[in-house]
């Protein structure tokens, strides 16, 4: 069975299914407000269809990473081929689509989130159609990280997502957008500028033999590039653990590090939260941060196994800061966003010690960790905006009591924030226990390991003080005529809910998706760190 | 002079330098002497005319390659560029000092 | 003579008559329509240089496109056409000597130059396949840059001639 | 019936009272009376099932233990490792199948009661919804095979403890307590996952048999006694959390905002005991220094919270410190070594407890109605000063509370005497094994033993004895409906020896002591503890001096209670001011003031970092940032003040130079030595770096402050003025027109062509 349509695969139309959106939206007339918004729902919506194909048809004994043959629903076809370029040949870039167990639970989770977020958008006023055409730009955008095998597709896809971000939270945001905008942007920029040094020296170290004319060619198939046969000897990136390769690494680490955000790039998080739009912040918290992490996962590591094991430690540490700073930051907030902004830093270091650990476990745990913290955090975020939307404050302190006026309200909310805090029986605790799990399996890493579980007192402590300082306590009078949510936010929240709990209590329907390519990529990387052991 | 004659029968690469040449020193004159902007303009399309026969005629005769053409696609582009904001600035001087003789715009002096 | 010969000088007459009606006249209508001529005369030039597209968009360009912008503006800055159509000259004396100089040197340094000429005819028959290419490959970056001049231009255009004249 | 029926049966009982929680939870308001007949009935059902499943275990399967296993979690073919999978289960032994008696019998009766206590209560609904996702959460404690499972059901009863705890959460109290409950435990549940990772880590599985097979094979977590050791006491960790031991005993007075049938059944029959029972789950796996360790803390929780209960007047937390108190007798009685001892006095502390307190429930409902009734809200309906007398018109209550009062002061024929006598056989026994300062937990026990009855009979005298201070008030108390009444009685009836042996003096000819076995130990023998024979030799031996003394203690207890609060011939209040005393009892009042010690310290220390840390971000982290954009902006604008503004940055920039001399130093080093990697070399160019880095910052720092203005604006200056006097020569030339200019221009190209000819 081929998954195709009009002779487009499957990939394909997930990736650009927003864009086709887009230009409908901007062919609706501007009155015409709830045509925008239906035609934003029943794209985002087909696209959830679609990543339910991609689940259902995904075969789960193919490990993928490195191999063409282990990619499911590949496409591939020429897209940029310049015969001579004056100084430095011909240049033949692919465009090169694929999934394995590490992207689907991410097209699975832009998905829903996209879907969510058009949902979350529907009281927006402002120049509806400018948002509505930019949210489905910036939908591709993210979907096209998740499905790009070819570096120079996923770099133009890494840029593609920054500027309609930019303009959403500059544009739509709350007071200080413009800072929150141009720090977002710029911050993210820098990063993009070290992964676009680092994907160069790539280019030039990695060639392949092009089956059809037969001539070498440099490539940006990032699938060459995790094989060291393919680096052209005496290229800058050839060889293992030599000081260039480092640099590299290093570079394409803190492109990445900017998106997690690691510590101590994370300050400009709490500002984009903050400023943003609810839906943006969801689209922010749940598939913008997981992108850092899946480009460690999809490039850095198979590239440079032997430098991901080298500084294995030093991730763990930055890990560890990320878990106890975030979670300490988040107790000392006041306002409702910024303490989920932080809460998002803890939760990321928690990715990180996961992935630190370099084995299946702690690898497994991570990659359901980006998962989980995409569906619990957006979630979280959904429901600040709907009580900002009610009350226009996010002063934790200016509530209290909303448990009696909004029932419902709080049990959806209690379910998030025990998800936040790592109850078992929701899905947020699978992933940090394997994260930790696997940790802890690395003899070196087993002391930060044991700190880091501070984070889960933390997290409770922060967690259940703010539930406390909303929800408990006695009712305030200002909103004791606060509606409770209705069913457009009830429709919105109840899927993620229902997810977190699924997958709370039976974790394999996403894991064995997983399973195959985080042990083929665990091999890799060990076979890569062993390979470095035997040069003298 | 059977030289000349004989120069002048067969057509090269100078017969065009030459033609390039002169139409070159016909277009700074006019530039130089005309009063009306508009006539200075023309001068200058002149000079870049002239200046685009020289890089094709350098491309067909010297280095059979076509990156003389290329350039003077270039010169093209310009002079097109060049032509619509001249116009433009003309026009809006025009409307300033209600006039396009150029020796009464002397602004610069002061 | 050959027919090559004939309609070369021929090409060469109607560019450098035209060109001198440019200069010399003093009807700028006049002088405008010259131009015309004096554009198709190098079109023609090309042609023998075996520079169709070249050729072509000289025509298209040229001929079509800015000979109009000028003709346009003729008709816009003259009160009334056939009163102040003509203009005068200044500094008749010293243009004359420079320009002569200019003129004069240049083609002394073309006449006297021995040209490394290649004789052979270039292979190429259709000259637009190729420069296409060169355009995108080699010429990328002029060619990219010179299409957002053209954009650069238009607006800036617009936005000159539009301003509202200040009282 | 089968093995699989009997664990079908066990997997129902787990999981009806899921659904309870499920339909009542979503449905509460639909359903009439809000569906506390749905739950009532439904844990009814579970206890028939329970005691058909204990029946049918100990009768057809007394040797066996019946597990089922399902895949959780299949990692697939794992590099270096080989296939691995996480396996989940249930099993039922016989602990199990006791404990999951124990707690039906507990979790119906406080259905049942709570339907009259809690009746009018505004999410009464709710209430009951709780109790059933509490029940699911204990039941999955009590039937995991597995430690995975064990830590999920854990978390779970944390959770239901944390929703019941802050039932009225209006009350700020009630709030607070909820969170302290759940944070305190969850710190305790730290060091029990960590625990788990070591298990996990050294044996790739979470089930007990597996882990316990192979250490009895000889394979220790990292091979290393002192880790084994440790693991035992980290998992224990968790037991300290939820059982309430010193150091985390704090939460649990605490918890008692809660209603008061969830604090019998939660707070002192089944999930504070839970921790006891994931002790005896891991018994087989403590070694002799764990035991050690784990019988002193239970020793010290004993102690501590039996002085702080002689000092409080709230009913509830009289009975809550008692709690912790026994709790710790329990920990001690497996810590000693008397296994089955602890597990006994779990199971009849759960009657006589939850009995307790479902008692002190009914006094506070009845004190509670005529307080309400007298229009009185100033008068606190659970402080035992303002209650006597009760004992003729709640006489069900009073009696039942009396029998479980004789059961959790030790004396003959009840349960409670059975059960603690084991334990102090016990710790007799550890004493005459271990010598020495060992003693010391004997003689706590017996003490705890002796205050534990003196405290419990001030409490009956107190409440029920005596005269009532306000006779208009004892007028409108009266017994309450049957609903209350009948669970006080059954869990009486339940206190008699006679359901666990039919000897009353002694534990060990019934069906209990056969049925609950002490394991043998699977750790290395040189770090094991004293086996079981040598144990139940030393046990047998001590025994009967072990019920001498504890009756003696407790008589004295008792006589102590009645002399002083009955017949009022020592004053209560002239001893408590007497000089000796009166720091004595302020610092038991204060309970040892545990809670002001940690509120400075630990509550405190962690928001001062909090606040610090977000300092830290936004001055520091932040501060950079925008300095560098400041900075940034200066330059462009011209540099004049800027490295004022953008200190910040400047420092940054300092930083980064010196990071980056220091990378780029050691890469060139090691590069240059081709690996051979000298340090000198190394620190060398470091310090080259930071040199360099330094004067930069410095040049930075002059150039941009003072130079400046001075050095560089000269030269601007000067540069400005020969530019202006060159200008004033050329204007000569000038005609304004264009066109001489370009005459001029080409004028120029005409020399150049000359010159370069």
């Amino acid at each position: 069975m081929t998954f195709q349509l009009f002779g487009i695969g499957i990939l394909s139309w997930i990736t650009f299914l927003p864009v086709i959106g887009m230009i409908i939206v901007l062919l609706i007339p501007k009155e015409a407000r709830s045509a925008m918004k239906w035609t934003a729902v029943g794209i985002t919506f087909l696209q959830v269809v679609l990543a339910v194909v991609i689940y259902a048809n995904f075969n789960y004994n193919l490990g993928g990473i490195n191999s063409q043959e282990g990619m499911q629903f590949v496409e591939k076809a020429k897209w940029i081929d310049i015969k001579s370029v004056s100084w430095f040949g011909r240049v033949l870039i692919e465009y090169f689509l694929g999934v394995d167990g590490i992207s689907v639970p991410m097209v699975i989770l832009t998905a829903l989130i996209s879907f969510i977020a058009v949902i979350a958008s529907w009281k927006i006023d402002k120049a509806l159609k400018g948002y509505m055409a930019l949210l489905l730009l910036l939908d591709t955008g993210m979907m096209g990280v998740f499905v790009a095998l070819d570096f120079f597709l996923f770099y133009v896809f890494w840029e593609l997502m920054l500027l309609p971000m930019y303009f959403l939270i500059g544009v739509w945001g709350g007071p200080r957008r413009e800072y929150a905008a141009i720090k977002f942007f710029l911050y993210t920029l820098a990063g993009s500028v070290l992964m676009l040094l680092a994907m160069i020296a790539l280019y030039f170290s990695v060639t392949i033999i092009d089956p059809a004319s037969g001539e070498k060619l440099h490539t940006f198939n990032l699938l060459a590039m995790m094989n060291p046969a393919n680096f052209e000897p005496n290229s800058l990136l050839a060889g293992f653990g030599t000081h260039m390769r480092a640099l590299a690494y290093v570079a394409l680490f803190i492109g990445f590090a900017i998106k997690v955000p690691i510590f101590p790039f994370h300050t400009w998080l709490p500002d984009a939260h903050v400023e943003a739009p609810t839906a943006i912040s969801v689209i922010l918290a749940g598939v913008l941060l997981k992108m850092g992490a899946y480009g460690l996962i999809r490039i850095s590591f198979p590239i440079f196994p032997e430098l991901a094991q080298k500084y294995a430690f030093a991730l763990a540490i930055l890990a560890f800061i990320n878990i106890v700073y975030g979670a300490l930051c988040a107790m000392a907030q006041t306002d409702f966003k910024k303490l989920i902004a932080y809460s998002s830093v803890s939760h990321m270091g928690i990715v990180l010690l996961g992935m630190s650990a370099l084995n299946t476990q702690g690898m497994m745990g991570a990659v359901f960790q980006m998962f989980n913290h995409g569906t619990i955090t957006a979630m979280l975020f959904l429901i600040v905006g709907v009580i900002y939307d009610r009350a226009h404050t996010r002063d934790l302190n200016a509530f209290g009591g909303l448990a009696l006026t909004m029932p419902k309200y709080t049990g959806i909310m209690t379910v998030a924030f025990f998800a936040a805090l790592g109850l078992p029986g929701l899905s947020g605790f699978v992933s940090e226990a394997f994260s930790f799990l696997g940790a802890f399996q690395v003899d070196k890493l087993r002391v930060i390991t044991m700190a880091s579980t501070l984070g889960i007192v933390l997290t409770a402590a922060y967690m259940l003080w703010t539930l406390q300082r909303v929800f408990l306590g006695k009712a305030n009078e200002k909103w004791s005529t606060m509606p409770d949510v209705d069913g457009r936010e009830i429709f919105m929240l109840a899927p993620l809910a229902i997810i977190i709990l699924v997958l709370g209590i039976y974790p394999s329907f996403m894991l064995n998706i997983m399973t195959s390519s985080v042990n083929h990529l665990v091999d890799l990387v060990a076979k890569g760190g062993a390979a470095v052991a035997l040069i003298p | 002079m059977q030289d000349l004659i004989n120069f002048l029968q067969h057509p090269g690469l100078t017969h065009f330098l030459i033609l390039s040449g002169l139409l070159f020193s016909f277009g700074i004159f006019a530039i130089l002497t005309r009063r009306n902007a508009i006539m200075v303009l023309m001068g200058v399309e002149l000079v870049l005319n002239a200046a685009n026969i020289n890089f094709v005629a350098f491309s067909r005769y010297v280095t059979t390659s076509l990156d003389g053409h290329v350039v003077a696609i270039f010169v093209i582009i310009l002079a097109a560029a060049e032509a619509a904001i001249a116009l433009a600035i003309i026009l809006n001087i025009y409307q300033n000092f209600n006039t396009v003789n150029v020796d009464e715009i002397n602004k610069l002096k002061d | 003579m050959e027919l090559y010969t004939i309609i070369f000088y021929f090409f060469t007459v109607i560019t450098l008559g035209s060109t001198c009606i440019v200069v010399f006249s003093r009807n700028i209508v006049r002088a405008a329509f010259a131009l015309l001529f004096a554009f198709f005369g190098v079109a023609g030039i090309y042609i023998f240089l075996l520079a169709d597209f070249i050729a072509v968009t000289q025509l298209l360009i040229y001929v079509g496109g800015i000979m109009v912008l000028i003709l346009f503006s003729v008709m816009l800055t003259s009160h009334q056409i056939n009163v102040d159509a003509k203009t005068g000259v200044i500094q008749t004396l010293p243009a004359i000597l420079i320009s002569a100089c200019i003129g004069g040197g240049l083609v002394w340094v073309f006449w006297i130059t021995d040209w490394k000429v290649n004789s052979q005819l270039p292979i190429v028959e259709t000259t637009a396949p190729k420069i296409g290419e060169m355009l995108l490959t080699k010429y990328l970056l002029p060619f990219e840059v010179a299409s957002v001049i053209l954009l650069v231009a238009l607006i800036g255009a617009a936005m000159i001639a539009r301003r509202e004249k200040k009282v | 019936m089968s093995q699989e029926t009997l664990l079908t049966l066990a997997l129902i009982v787990w999981l009806v009272p899921l659904v309870d929680f499920a339909v009542l939870i979503f449905f509460h308001k639909r359903l009439p009376r809000s569906g506390d007949w749905l739950g009532t009935s439904i844990l009814f059902a579970a206890l028939a099932l329970s005691l058909v499943i204990l029946f049918t275990k100990l009768n057809y399967f007394h040797d066996q233990t019946l597990q089922t296993i399902f895949t959780w979690v299949n990692f697939g073919n794992v590099p270096g490792i080989g296939e691995m999978q996480i396996d989940l289960g249930f099993m039922i032994d016989n602990v199990a199948a006791i404990m999951l008696v124990v707690v039906c019998i507990v979790s119906s009766l406080v259905h049942l009661f709570s339907i009259g206590y809690m009746k009018d209560d505004i999410r009464y609904g709710r209430y009951f919804a709780y109790l059933g996702l509490f029940s699911f959460s204990m039941f999955g404690i009590v039937l995991t095979n597995n430690l995975l499972l064990m830590y999920v059901s854990w978390e779970l009863v944390g959770l239901s403890s944390y929703l019941l705890i802050g039932h009225w959460f209006e009350k700020k109290s009630a709030s607070d307590a909820a969170k302290k409950a759940f944070i305190v435990t969850r710190i305790g549940d730290v060091g029990m996952f960590i625990g788990i990772l070591i298990l996990f880590n050294t044996f790739h599985t979470f089930t007990f048999d597996a882990i316990f097979e192979a250490m009895k094979a000889g394979h220790i977590p990292f091979g290393s006694e002192t880790w084994l050791t440790a693991s035992g006491l980290l998992i224990f960790c968790g037991a300290v959390g939820k059982s309430a031991q010193f150091p985390l005993h704090v939460w649990l007075p605490d918890a008692m905002e809660g209603p008061t049938p969830v604090s019998a059944l939660i707070h002192a029959a089944t999930m504070v005991a839970a921790g006891v029972y994931l002790v005896t789950r891991t018994f087989a796996m403590m070694t002799a220094e764990a035991l050690m360790v784990i019988a002193y803390i239970g020793a010290i929780t004993a102690f501590i919270s039996a002085t702080i209960a002689i000092a409080q007047n709230d009913i509830k937390k009289v009975l809550a410190y008692s709690t912790v108190s026994q709790l710790g007798y329990m920990i001690m009685g497996l810590g000693v070594g008397a296994y089955t001892a602890g597990f006994f006095h779990l199971t009849t502390h759960a009657m006589f407890k939850a009995g307790l307190f479902l008692g002190s429930g009914s006094v506070i409902y009845a004190m509670h109605n005529a307080l309400h009734r007298a229009n009185d809200h100033n008068t606190d309906a659970q402080d035992i000063r303002n209650m006597g007398g009760l004992r003729t018109k709640m006489p069900i209550t009073f009696w039942t509370f009396l029998m479980y009062t004789l059961a959790i002061s030790g004396i003959p024929l009840t349960s409670g005497f059975l059960s603690k006598d084991e334990i102090l056989a016990g710790t007799l026994a550890f004493g005459s094994l271990h010598g020495g300062w060992h003693w010391v937990i004997p003689i706590t026990g017996f003490f705890v033993a002796g205050l534990t009855a003196f405290y419990m009979f001030r409490l009956v005298i107190l409440t029920f004895l005596g005269e009532h201070k306000d006779p208009h008030r004892i007028e409108a108390v009266h017994e309450s409906p049957w609903v209350m009444t009948v669970p006080l009685v059954v869990l009486a009836v339940l206190s008699f020896f006679a359901f666990y042996s039919f000897n009353p003096i002694g534990a060990a000819s019934g069906w209990f002591y056969q049925a609950v076995a002490r394991p043998d130990s699977v750790v290395p023998i040189a770090v094991a503890a004293v086996n079981t024979e040598i144990f139940t030799e030393t046990l047998h031996h001590s025994h009967g001096l072990a019920m001498l003394l504890s009756l003696s203690v407790a008589g004295i207890g008792i006589l102590v209670a009645f002399t002083t609060y009955y017949w009022k011939k020592i004053n209560a209040d002239t001893v408590a001011s007497a000089p000796v005393f009166k720091y004595l009892y302020k610092f038991f009042l204060n309970k040892w003031y545990f809670d002001e010690f940690y509120q400075a310290t630990f509550v405190n220390g962690i928001d001062a970092l909090a606040a610090a840390y977000r300092w830290f971000d936004n001055v520091v982290i932040d501060g950079i940032v925008n300095g560098v954009a400041k900075w940034t902006v200066g330059i462009t604008h011209g540099v004049k003040h800027t490295w004022k503004e953008g200190i910040a940055g400047s420092i940054f920039y300092l930083i980064v130079f010196a990071l980056l001399s220091l990378f780029m130093g050691w890469q060139v080093t090691v590069g240059l030595l081709a690996g051979s990697g000298s340090t000198v070399a190394m620190i060398e160019c470091g310090l080259l770096g930071l040199c360099v880095a330094a004067l930069s910052f410095f040049l930075f720092y002059v150039g941009v402050g003072g130079f400046d203005n001075k050095i560089i604006d000269g030269i601007v200056n000067l540069v400005v003025s020969l530019a202006g006097l060159l200008g004033l020569l050329a204007r000569k030339l000038q005609t304004g027109k264009v066109q001489t200019y370009l005459a001029f221009a080409l004028f120029g190209v005409m020399v150049f062509f000359l010159w370069f000819r």
